[in-house]
């Protein structure tokens, strides 16, 4: 399955969850967040959703910025 | 808000110095910066997290050193994005503050007024406590205050630019009609551009390039802090009348052999 | 001189902030100024002595405040009055220190260039500690450390006007040729009047009717304290440079959608 | 004997010392300065001088000045 | 548009001095400032006609002077009104010229953006040609000229304030992104002014109050004539360049006894 | 003097602008400089002939272009080289004109106070006409009237930086006070700096590097000669008084729909 | 007949025409514009509209302005 | 003998008076001024005037200059 992950194209276990994704991603999953096809996921959603084919998911986490 | 402090939303800040975490030569003089200027809010971006990037953990560090977190939404060209972008912050950091930017272009990094007062609009009916970086433009401010907006953060100059108060008239007329805060952001380049903007009766500065770029960013924090405290402390002096001639500070009366 | 000093003849004085002693609304308020402004020198004219006035007892107030003496030469119209106002000054006061002014006339209270280089000359000859108040001529400050003057002091604009920096590129070239110190005398209005001259290198201030008239004195004191530290900070950690266009200051890298 | 004293003619008795005159003149003379036809007399000559007819003398102490 | 002309539309002016027709302390003394600016278009408010008013043939006398006559839509607060007015002044006046207008609010006078926007884009899609009163926003001014307006009207400073050029550094960003003329209108001062906003490299100045409310409107129109001319000639001249420091006019070689 | 004329010694010129001879690309683009300008005096130097040299014919050149030629003192460090300079200028030209020039050092190239006051004492006592290059300092100035100086030739800024009118009030100062012509010479660098000054009033200007070192001299000149006219004409009209706020130009009174 | 006249109340005869009422109320009909009820009236139409009880009219022309 | 003209040491025929020594230095003896030992010499003094052994000797002309 694929999807595009931050911008890349990426090839997914078939019913990855959200949440698996972002612990794959992210270093440490403290204060990330996550949109999917441009709609955020909050927190607590990210176990049930599941990552379809063609979806576009932005991981993102607090950055230096002015 | 009492003369002492700075009130955004619910919070009352005790600092007028609002500070980015952007373009420090390290983290540890970011942090030495933070602690130097005083403030209690630190804005940063919401960024793609990358896997072993030590980024990740600023929202920790900042966190330790005590401060506010204030998530902008840098880089967003259209409303959308921008509330996006906020709803993305508001999650990630547990905050409703956000620091609302929605960019025209990218060659002169100024709002586009059409699409700030719009995702403006949105993220307070959303429950968000939106501080807009919008133009020196005292009409715009006033439909951003209309809106509900927690301050209004005008821009001196062009984001990184340094060039201080461009049109100190126009951030008066800002003030002059505002009853929430007047935040200056963008331009300022160095301590008396924010001792100026304090004079004028703004509440607080944001800054970033101007501590972070300078050549001793830690010291340029710290004065910063001072710089703050002088200009908040002078417009509430109310400074002395200008006048055209000079006038003797020193009495005539009892000169010797006059 | 070190970065953290401001050094007059022998003294070392920690504070950028000299400070004159007229015009105040009462005593107390200029004992609470001086306190207020970290001030470490104090100017104070020669006046005749009245009988049971209480005017005399200035010496010991400020004595017990713990602060240097400045006996200034104001309202001396030549180099001979100029020079026996000086002597008097330090046999009253035990004190080698001395403001030297020599007034040209009374409606500008500038500087005579030519009564001022000549007591200078007699003063320095005769062992003074001279800090002369001079115009802001690059050429004339020059001759007066030639001459032997321990300090510069420079106007920033007529006496008593409060029109702050009207020559930031005269005193920037004073700076930059003077081995003495460079002290601001006259002009200053506000705080950033004050951050602007440390910034631009400069030593130090002398404030008076800045602090003794603006609304509330203590406060302005407070204010011009926290400008000096301010500006003397941002001079040693070098400003940013300054740029025509826009210069994003949170990175573009990770920006999502794009 | 008349002498001009802080800018106003005075009567004073003759042979009368800078010193007296001073104590005479000013509240506390500490901190005080003379001139004496515009020439600083020091301290230590106040009680040895003595005001002669038509002179002119300037006693002066600290007072607020910018 | 070649160096020489400034070209709005179809029409090709050789001055580059619009002028207001309000407030002159008489119909003559207007006219007279028509004839001594050198300008070729004037503007006209559209107010109610009032039986046996001597107002009405403002038309005619303009007419008789040979200038262009650009109505406006002063006193517009939404864009409804606007381009209402404009219509209007179309039929009246027979031209599809317009000074669009749209105020935000009597207090300061400034446009609102999105009013000016939406009459704008209505206005040009009708066939006029737009002349639009802005502030001095870079990215509204940018918009308006892709909505197709024929010119940009920038504000040097507040309307009949007098302050001269509040922000030069918009007023240049405006400038070297536009591709139709940028005209500065509203607070200009005096000469000075002028040549100011010519010399930034925009094509001309609408002025009102600076001629009409001068001691003596007629000579201030014929200083604004000459004062447009030098900043025009100074442009195209392209100026020496800045030094900090001195730099000798007349050689040192050949100087007797050196 | 008549507001239209500008009086030195017993000449009478109906131009403003004074215009030096040095660093023209070439002495025909000079010459057109000279026309351009409408001048109707030009300084030159006085420098070591050569022998099979071109530049003898200076003068002749300028002689036929029936300007009246201003001998400099330049390159002069003491008054006796002034006093001994200005009467070579005076042998050789056969005017009793002198601009005075006594300078303090290489590297300011600012007039020293007490030489210049020396050599303009003789030049006045031996019968010269002297128009002294001073600094800003309205004392200076005034004494340089009092010992007969013609006109008083204060500086805008250092020699050849072009940084333009530095400190307007020291201008407006030495203006005020001053019953001889004031014509500002040395650091101005473009047209509005010209209509700045005499708008404040001044007499004239004498220019050098502005004309002659301006990417089109001949357009330079133009400009200047139009920034003269325009700052007379608008000194004389009285320009409009600041607001700090708005003021409609156009008045509300019958406006339809209100 | 009533109708609204350049902001006041005025009382008309009925069917006047824009045309009339215009060359009632302006001393001079050139470069004048009309507005029936908050639209634009061409000058060709002046003669065939007729005034309605009611209606909001703006007559207006060139005045001062900046 | 030697004289210092303009700056350099140069021989000269004695006796030489200044108007020969000024047609020999310069093109055109037009607007040019003499000074003589630091001290101005009139044009019509030049054919009187003879340079000595050891004169200082400045030859100059209007030049460009601001």
């Amino acid at each position: 399955m694929r999807a595009r992950v931050n911008g890349a194209e990426r090839e997914l276990s078939p019913g990855m969850s959200i949440g698996a994704l972002v612990n794959e991603v992210a270093a440490d999953a403290k204060a990330v967040a996550v949109a999917l096809n441009r709609a955020m996921i909050p927190r607590k959603e990210w176990s049930a959703v599941q990552v379809q084919e063609g979806d576009d998911i932005e991981i993102v986490a607090p950055f230096h910025g002015g | 808000m009492s003369d002492e402090t700075l009130q955004i939303g619910e919070l009352e800040l005790h600092s007028r110095v609002l500070l980015g975490s952007a373009m420090y030569p390290s983290t540890q003089v970011m942090l030495d910066c933070v602690a130097a200027s005083g403030t209690e809010m630190v804005t940063v971006a919401l960024r793609r997290v990358s896997p072993g990037a030590k980024g990740e953990s600023l929202y920790e560090l900042l966190h330790r050193a005590g401060v506010h977190i204030l998530p902008n939404t840098a880089g967003c060209y259209t409303a959308e994005d921008a509330v996006l972008t906020a709803q993305l912050g508001r999650e990630a950091i547990g905050t409703e503050l956000v620091k609302l930017e929605v960019i025209a272009d990218d060659q002169t990094l100024l709002p586009d007024a059409a699409g700030l007062l719009q995702a403006a609009e949105e993220l307070v009916r959303d429950g968000f406590v939106v501080l807009p970086y919008t133009n020196d433009d005292p009409v715009l401010a006033r439909r951003l205050e209309d809106i509900g907006c927690a301050a209004i953060m005008p821009l001196a100059a062009p984001i990184g630019s340094g060039l201080g108060v461009r049109n100190p008239h126009n951030l008066s007329l800002i003030k002059e009609r505002a009853s929430v805060p007047v935040i200056v952001d963008a331009g300022l380049g160095t301590a008396s551009d924010v001792t100026i903007v304090l004079e004028l009766g703004c509440d607080g500065v944001l800054l970033n390039s101007a501590v972070a770029r300078a050549g001793d960013p830690v010291m340029m924090a710290q004065a910063m802090r001072a710089a703050a405290a002088a200009g908040a402390a002078a417009f509430r002096a109310r400074r002395m009348p200008r006048k055209y001639h000079a006038e003797a500070s020193t009495p005539a009366k009892g000169t010797p052999w006059r």
